[in-house]
């Protein structure tokens, strides 16, 4: 295969740390002969790198971030592809009695009992979505409260770090699946809010601008979008389960 | 009512580097504020017996008892009391004060150094304006010696060991460490021994000296060794070559290794040439080395050059008036060869 | 490249404007870097002279075990006194887990095998006639051991920067053993891993640049020992 | 702690039953490491010789920014790397960016420092008396260089594998300039974090202990240079 | 046609380290194939001197011509021709055999080393089955001394600069040296210069001798310095006390710390006590330490210790006959002390 033939994405940790890339890369160089090559990083550091014209494509889920970046002029064809959700977990006996409320009353009581609450701070998807969460509950961001845990690590780091604290956090319902499994079956932390609207993530894919960089591949990426936005890739998005669970949905539009 | 007690008693001593024995020291006492020498060729275990009589090591098997107690490197019986100037003049990376007040400062003593420093430095003919503040890389080779040697004076031991001393010291300083080492018998009662090649000095210094080979104590005094091997000769006797044409000869050797012992009263030394052709006498040519008296007896020795051997010899106040001795004459030395000792 | 022109200008700014995060990342990094510094060169000088002065049966293999461990990974060493130190471990209860202590003690276990594996080699480089001067001045064990250290002082200096150096730059364990969280346990090194995960590639650069500045500091404090 | 175990046996299977995905990190391990260690020594050999042998005016000065340099922050080094070799950098051009070139290019700059400092330190531990013994046999300005470095020879290897165990262990650059890319720039350490992060931590211990027995056996292999 | 050149030319040579000047000489030439000794009281510049005819360092100012032309540090011109056994006998850390090779090895010399290195070590009377294998740190000082000295030899060089090669070396081994030293020069045609302590043993090797003093060659032959500073008598002399009520007296000198030069011709040598009481004449009485012939001249010289002072005496025959001369006989010296002469 011919360096010709490579297509370069940055994309966030969730997708590769999922093992979704690795379940969909080979039947993309099935289907089209493109080789996918890909550096999982935050998406801060994604949208950077296709700044730099480091990469071809991207692959995050930070929908307003996107738009920005968008606007200009670092990246184009800005195409969602599929999503999934966010649920709020906490240790079993709940202090904060959240279980079953929808987010912003949830957070309200966390932020009333002052329970320890983890939070990315990271500034990646996840951490943003939780920050909009916050604001949506009317007050400000309880930035330096002490039980405001701000861990500036990946996800999965977050929530072990909950469960040592005892505390609650916000995280996509695919890292919970894996730490539930590492926990074999009997996590001390639980979901206590899901299935609210506000908690949907939506990751899309953006093909890196050619004007701004000429070396990038942008023919690769079209195909790469298409591929993705294809019948057979939201097949497989729809049938990607992990440990026997499905993950994302498929929502591309053709 | 106690009789003086030697204050080193070496026992049943064997060293051992690796595997081989260099030492083998049965029994030697040394008695408190004596000067003993040591000598004996390279490598004769010399320096392993200071730094054994230091306690710096522990030897292989046997022990030295300290004023009558057996020790062991560090013991705070012994780490006071003695101290070795070594052979290698071996400085600390500081200057030339910090190194001479180092063995107070260990003492725990804090009193102000200056004076001792100063007072050491002046013993060794060491200018202290000059070279207190040197660097310890900032000297020749005889000056860092005679630093080394400060560094231990400045202790007043009970106990100084010292290794060639005067190696690479300009005369005067040899004479001045001589003095040093007499002084500080007589000021501080210390015992001192002493290993030199430089054997007039030696005898000059010592009570007493003790030759060393292969690592065992081979007498006191002066005499001579020759080793083997031996070749039978056609008249009974055997013989060495020792230089062009020079042939040393000696009568049956137990075996053809075995060492030669040679009295130095037992050779007689004549004009070169003088050569009389009495019986059972042999002859062999060498030129005078030196001439010097030893300080117990008034005993005078000639260091005699034969080939490559050096032997002692002791010359008859009536043999000087007859002929003149001194460094480069020719002379004939004649002995019995059955007069020699085999070891 | 512009972002590094643009750290250095972040850099002065974060010094001098006192940021208040900034400075308590640097807090956390002294803290930290001090007491496993400590820790370090009070256990390892004497294991590393132990290990170069003495001849025993097992030294040769002792010597590569303590090479080997050069080479023990921060992320390594954050797992296992992770798993030591979490409240599921059998330290949990000492309450180690996401404090600056927690991370002083892996660090310490970082620069352990650096300080021994340097301090033996300054130690093994020491003139064999030494022991023999030190000895025959009466120098106690103690003393024999301290002066024969401050001979090769530039050796263990040497391991002590190099040690200093490993500790203030790793981000493994202070990431996995303190946790990286904001006001307490984020030093400099897991801030700037954060600032360039985020794709702030210029505070990056600025927090190295307060990284390398301290370094500075604590080398001419240092620089001292050097003179002759 | 159970994973600690786990990990253990994840290790001997990883190693025996030729699992590609590490053999694929070992070998990117390997030929980075090998390459930046080539180079570091290449270069900061000789410059530490001259170091730590020749008096010159800014030695000092020049000491001091060496012994600040072994703090530089790994991510820091990958970050000024990538602004370098990103394709909008000043040698974009040569394609460096998530290469094994370009992390080997980020590793010497790690290891440089280490290698200069040290062998520094142990050039200046020689014995003042070698210079004149070497020339007085008649030896080139190149065979003093090297039978002083033979001389010093422990101080240099333990250069050597300092510097070797810094470059194994790093992340940030391998991160930021490889780019941790699955079959190609994955190292054993970047794998670890990958690992580590997916909370797959017997992963991780199981690839620290591989990278470990990598060192392992590279000691080994150099052992027979400390033999008297 | 052409003249014998010099080997060596040393002209307007200045040495300092740091900032004092350790050695001054302003003209020195060494003929091929002799042998030069130097002497001089610690600290005077011999290891300097001998250093930077090695082309180990440069001097601070001046030039050495070798063979008549300039030559400096590594130059091809001196490198493989000119070696110096250092004062330190410092060795690589490796085996003896190793040490010994070494220099063939940077000749690059491929052939087999064995043969060389082990007439080398015979030479220093070292066996080679015993030492060629041995560690560098497993010898014993004399032997370290001897293995760094054949480690010169093997190399056959042209000029062969040796610092104190005899110190710490037994007796047999000292004349050993001196067997190589001449050995060298006749075989190979080797220029010697070599630094000594042991002025017997160099006055025995050398041609001629040279004395350092303070940096500086004071003129070649036996001669006495003695330093000031020096405190006016009542008599219009000027003397200086060298030891217990012993005072050294001289014609009024330049300056106070003047330096004052007496030739060994100048002092005759009496028994002790013999003192007679004619004007101008002054007395110091001594000890003989050495007696000892001029190689060259054939004349006699005496050392004589006379408080701190060490003094050469030249000795007629006439005087040898009436006296018995040797080690530690007391003697008293006459000298007029206008025949001082002062530097
Ligand atoms: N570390 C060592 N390992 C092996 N052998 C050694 C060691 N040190 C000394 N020797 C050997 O031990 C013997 C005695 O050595 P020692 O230094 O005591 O001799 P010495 O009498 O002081 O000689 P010198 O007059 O040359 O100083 C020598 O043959 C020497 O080769
Ligand atoms: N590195 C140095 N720095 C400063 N002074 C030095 C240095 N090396 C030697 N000296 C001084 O230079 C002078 C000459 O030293 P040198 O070693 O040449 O003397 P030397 O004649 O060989 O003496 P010795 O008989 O003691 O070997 C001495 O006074 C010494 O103190
Ligand atoms: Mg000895
Ligand atoms: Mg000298």
């Amino acid at each position: 295969m011919t360096a010709d033939n490579v297509l370069m994405m940055a994309t966030t940790t969730s997708t590769d740390n999922t093992g979704l890339l690795d379940d969909l890369a080979p039947h993309f160089t099935q289907a089209t002969g493109v080789e996918l090559k890909w550096t999982s990083v935050g998406t801060g550091k994604a949208l950077k790198m296709g700044e730099n014209c480091d990469v071809d494509v991207l692959l995050v889920h930070a929908p307003s971030a996107e738009k920005t970046y968008v606007e200009k002029g670092f990246g184009v064809n800005r195409r969602e592809i599929m999503y999934n959700d966010f649920v709020i977990i906490g240790p079993e006996s709940d202090p904060a009695g959240i279980k079953g409320k929808k987010v912003v009353d949830a957070l309200d009581a966390v932020r009333a009992k002052g329970a320890v609450f983890v939070s990315r701070g990271d500034n990646s998807g996840t951490h943003k979505k939780e920050l909009s969460l916050w604001k949506a509950t009317g007050a400000a961001v309880p930035e330096k409260e002490t039980w405001y845990v701000q861990t500036g690590q990946g996800m999965l780091a977050s929530i072990n770090i909950a469960a040592e604290r005892n505390g609650y956090s916000m995280t996509d319902r695919g890292t919970y699946i894996k730490y539930a499994d590492t926990m074999s079956g009997n996590p001390p932390l639980k979901v206590l809010v899901e299935q609210d609207n506000i908690l949907l993530n939506q990751y899309s894919v953006l093909s890196i601008n050619p004007e701004r960089c000429t070396k990038a591949k942008f023919d690769l990426a079209t195909t790469f979008s298409d591929w993705l936005a294809g019948t057979e890739a939201q097949g497989l998005i729809r049938d990607f389960k992990l440990l026997g669970k499905p993950l994302f949905v498929p929502n591309a539009i053709k | 009512m106690t009789v003086s007690q030697p204050i080193y008693r070496i026992e049943n001593l064997v060293h051992r580097y690796n595997s081989d024995p260099v030492l083998a020291v049965d029994r030697l006492d040394i008695e408190p504020a004596s000067i003993m020498g040591l000598v004996g060729p390279n490598g004769s275990g010399k320096s392993t017996l200071l730094k054994l009589m230091a306690f710096i090591f522990r030897p292989t098997q046997g022990r030295i008892l300290f004023d009558g107690k057996s020790a062991l490197p560090f013991d705070s019986s012994v780490r006071f009391l003695v101290t070795l100037l070594t052979q290698d003049p071996y400085l600390m990376k500081r200057t030339v004060f910090k190194n001479i007040a180092y063995g107070l400062k260990v003492r725990g003593n804090r009193e102000n150094w200056t004076r001792p420093v100063h007072d050491a430095l002046a013993m060794v003919g060491l200018d202290p304006d000059i070279f207190a503040h040197r660097q310890w890389d900032q000297l020749s080779g005889g000056e860092a010696q005679r630093v080394a040697l400060a560094a231990r004076l400045v202790l007043k031991p009970r106990v100084l060991l010292l290794d060639e001393p005067t190696a690479s010291v300009d005369a005067a300083s040899s004479e001045l460490i001589r003095a040093a080492s007499l002084r500080a018998r007589s000021e501080w009662g210390t015992t001192l021994v002493i290993a030199s090649h430089d054997r007039e000095w030696l005898y000059d210094v010592c009570d007493e000296v003790i030759h060393l080979f292969k690592g065992t104590p081979t007498g006191a005094g002066r005499s001579n060794m020759v080793f083997g091997p031996w070749v039978p000769e056609e008249n009974g006797l055997y013989s060495k070559l020792i230089g062009d044409g020079i042939r040393f000869t000696v009568s049956a050797p137990p075996n053809a290794d075995a060492t030669a012992f040679i009295d130095p009263a037992v050779i007689r030394i004549l004009n070169s040439g003088e050569a009389s052709t009495a019986e059972n006498i042999t002859f062999v040519d060498g030129t005078v080395i030196r001439i010097a008296s030893e300080k117990q007896s008034g005993n005078l020795f000639a260091d005699v050059r034969a080939g490559s051997l050096t032997l002692v010899v002791r010359v008859d106040e009536s043999h000087l008036a007859a002929m003149t001795l001194h460094r480069g004459w020719p002379v004939t030395l004649a002995y019995r060869p059955d007069s020699i000792r085999w070891l | 490249m512009d972002f590094i022109l643009a750290g250095f200008i972040e850099a002065i700014r974060l010094l001098f404007s006192g940021d208040d995060q900034t400075w308590s990342a640097v807090g956390a990094t002294l803290k930290a870097s001090s007491g496993s510094m400590a820790a370090s060169l009070t256990i390892g000088v004497p294991l590393g002279f132990a290990l170069g002065y003495f001849q025993f049966p097992a030294k040769r293999q002792l010597r590569l075990l303590v090479d080997t461990a050069l080479a023990l990974p921060t992320v390594f060493i954050g797992l296992v006194v992770y798993a030591f130190i979490s409240n599921r471990g059998p330290l949990g209860e000492m309450g180690l887990l996401f404090t600056l202590t927690g991370i002083a003690i892996g660090q310490t276990i970082l620069a352990l095998p650096v300080v021994i594996a340097l301090s033996a080699t300054a130690v093994e480089s020491m003139d064999r006639h030494l022991r023999a001067l030190l000895i025959s001045l009466g120098a106690s064990r103690r003393q024999l051991l301290f002066s024969s250290l401050w001979e090769v002082r530039y050796g263990v200096l040497a391991a002590g920067l190099t040690a200093y150096g490993r500790v203030m730059t790793e981000v493994g364990i202070s990431m996995m053993v303190g946790g990286n969280i904001k006001w307490h346990t984020r030093t400099i090194t897991t801030a700037i891993a954060l600032e360039t995960g985020k794709g702030m590639f210029s505070t990056g650069i600025a927090l190295g640049l307060v990284l390398i500045a301290i370094a500075f500091g604590v080398n001419v404090c240092l620089s001292f020992l050097r003179k002759k």
